[in-house]
């Protein structure tokens, strides 16, 4: 069976540590709050300016004051801090954010990502993305193996204007986890339970390798 | 040294035709709504703005567009707007599409008397096209230049009458790195206060990068996305 | 998100001989004087010092040099000390010299990823020499890069356990833009308290820029120049 | 008479005007914070961070953590703010300051000055210096005219090492007024109180134009 959205999130939620700041994405990346792992202390950065960031406020409570990167309501953990835009960006451009997760139209298997256009069609802007995938050391796209028609997504070269070049380290879709290897190509390192190595396979444009066994993703 | 303008009017006198606008606020958060509203008042046409979103169809920068009051947009976002989205791709409209922390750090870089700096973001993609990149490190990075307004127009939440702006929240957003990145800076403030009154240790902006100030009216505050959890 | 080490020993773990270490303050003021006292105890040599000053004779990073400790000073002022003009003129310390607003936008650029920038400070001078120079809008000025250092030791009035900073009066100066410019960052302040005391609003520098915090004891806060009035 | 220190900065104090932001050098420019005129309104900017300084302490109210660029003590006035110092040189580098009044050991007749190292002597650094004449607009040096052997200070070029390149504006010494013309060359403005056209002729090495009578200050 292929992982739904919430599993994705719940997936990539096993690669957080200890002490890491955070930086998720809109749509799948925003599930994985949902999902930290017991014992595990994050801290989530939005990039329009709050470090601790927290859960939606109750009902009654929201503050148009205060929102995330999504624009949707939010609340302020202890220990939270605001800041402006240029100091969050030195945040991300200097490094200091350890974990980025974002969401992806194509990915290519030297980890180039592309999610901010698709021309003479939609047109929306890259946000913070260009600036995260360009900074970040440690880039998870969070994403669908394929799109409606059951084309790959995971390809040899990205069709689409490129948001980054060489910067996505792993790739959880809703068939497989996949690292980029350091020298180009993708690893094949878990598979959603119930999917076979030859449906992965099949579902992958990209060069893919596959080493010994290969084993379920569990939860 | 005292800043305060009478009213929103007087605030935004001397904003022309054709000038480059600065707008603070990500989204609806943290907008000069009463500022936006006199822009309308004033019909100023063929204006660039620069300013991360483009509002919504009938808030914010929104409000501009449907007036065909821009000629250029200069954001990092610019979803949720379909009238945006039909301007744009009719050509009506230019749009100018920059990583949301070059935006920042082109304003903060004018408002810093700082011309052009490098930044990793954008490299090897179409926004990196026609501008010179470098390696520093080992790492590529492309050159990037200050943006430069004739005005600049920020909200903030307390304001004294020397111009010194504290904001709140995550409405901070762009609004302090665009003080001072334009040739005039306008302040809308929800609460203005005598100078002394704020603890000089907690002003985010200096009034010296802040030209006018005045007291915002009648602030909506939209919530773009209204999200919440039930109580257990 | 807990920051907190228990004492300056553990807090300066890891400071090496030969490291590259960024220091707050200007002139005494704001400057890490527990840390600093650590660095003398540790007898780490061949240090070289970023920081706008180099102390006096007695106090401050004088005390380094008393112990010749550093082998090189990057500064823009070092006035004011018997000592270092010795070691100067001697040639027993290296001396770099960068204009005041340059080192701090370099500490800054390399808090912010930012690897170079262009000043017009220094521009025609021997500050610039060896350096490129490039026009922009009818002005000459200087590419400056980011500067890097092993460690950075701050000192700031309040501190969190998250490691979120609030700095007082001027003795503020350099201590922001050292945070998060080393690999590592130490801050040393008067007061700890849990994270969550501290309004969100006004803090100065967020945890994620602080590596370890603890709280300084002792501090002497030596006046410089102490020039007063008289109440008529 | 040729001026002292406290009638140079009184001299120079006639230059500001209303709603300016002020950087005042240490030494003489200090003192032009003493000669505000009357009804105008200026705010000093000390680099080190903080805009609205007001005067020195009453004995006993220090504060160690509220100094000037001079490392002196201070006080803040109402309406005042702190800031970091990459903010203080924005301000600075921005042109947000109307104008800068500093000390200086020579200046050339093209604008050019150097007042912060003497090969072999003495090299205290520039400090703010070079930061402020290469980015203000408006820089008035404040120094004698002479050196106590009696050459002059206000030459063709700088001998020294430069702080900054054709940036000075305006020149008040304890003999003159004199202004930095666009083109290069000085043009004597004013003489120190009894003072003549020939002895501050003699005394400037640098090309000085000398145009119909020249009025004493006034003060």
């Amino acid at each position: 069976m292929a992982l739904d959205k919430q599993q994705i999130a719940q997936r990539i939620a096993q690669e957080l540590q200890h002490n890491w700041y955070v930086n998720l994405g809109i749509g799948i990346p925003t599930l994985v709050a949902n999902y930290i792992p017991e014992g595990i202390d994050v801290e989530f950065q939005s990039e329009n300016g709050i470090l601790g960031m927290g859960p939606f406020p109750f009902e009654g409570e929201e503050d148009a004051d205060l929102i995330n990167a999504g624009k949707q309501t939010i609340t302020a953990l202890p220990g939270a801090c605001y800041f402006d835009s240029a100091m969050s960006f030195g945040m991300i451009r200097g490094q200091h954010v350890q974990l980025t997760v974002l969401g992806a139209m194509e990915v290519s298997e030297n980890g180039d990502i592309a999610n901010w256009k698709i021309p003479g069609k939609m047109v929306k802007g890259m946000g913070g993305a260009m600036d995260l995938v360009a900074s970040a050391d440690n880039i998870i796209v969070a994403m669908m193996h394929t799109n409606k028609a059951g084309a790959s997504k995971v390809l040899k070269e990205c069709s689409l204007p490129l948001t980054g070049v060489r910067c996505v380290k792993k790739i959880v879709s809703n068939l497989a986890v996949m690292e980029v290897l350091p020298e180009g190509g993708l690893k094949l390192i878990e598979r959603a339970p119930g999917v076979s190595v030859e449906e992965i396979v099949a579902a992958t444009e990209a060069k893919l390798l596959v080493e010994g066994d290969i084993p379920e993703m569990t939860f | 040294m005292n800043k305060v303008v009478k009213n929103v009017e007087e605030a935004c006198q001397g904003i022309q035709d054709g000038m480059t606008i600065m707008l603070g606020g990500f989204g609806l958060c943290g907008i000069p709504e009463n500022s936006i509203s006199e822009l309308v008042r004033k019909k100023v046409t063929d204006v660039t703005c620069i300013s991360n979103n483009a509002g919504v169809d009938d808030f914010g920068l929104g409000l501009l567009l449907q007036g065909k009051q821009i000629k250029k947009m200069i954001s990092s976002y610019v979803g949720e707007n379909d009238e945006f989205e039909r301007q744009m791709l009719s050509g009506e409209l230019e749009v100018e599409l920059t990583p949301q922390g070059t935006l920042a750090e082109k304003c903060r870089a004018a408002q810093a008397g700082i011309p052009a700096f490098f930044t990793p973001a954008g490299y090897g993609t179409e926004v990196a096209e026609g501008k010179e990149t470098r390696e520093f490190n080992g790492k590529m990075y492309v050159m990037e230049e200050a943006y430069k307004a004739d005005f600049a127009i920020v909200k903030a939440w307390k304001g004294d009458t020397a111009g010194n702006l504290i904001f709140k929240g995550t409405a901070r957003n762009f609004n302090p790195s665009m003080c001072g990145a334009g040739n005039v800076t306008i302040a809308e403030v929800e609460e203005l206060v005598p100078a002394g009154e704020l603890d000089p240790n907690e002003i985010h902006i200096p009034g010296i990068l802040v030209n006018r100030i005045f007291k915002g009216e009648n602030y909506e505050k939209r919530i773009e996305q209204r999200t919440v959890r039930q109580k257990s």
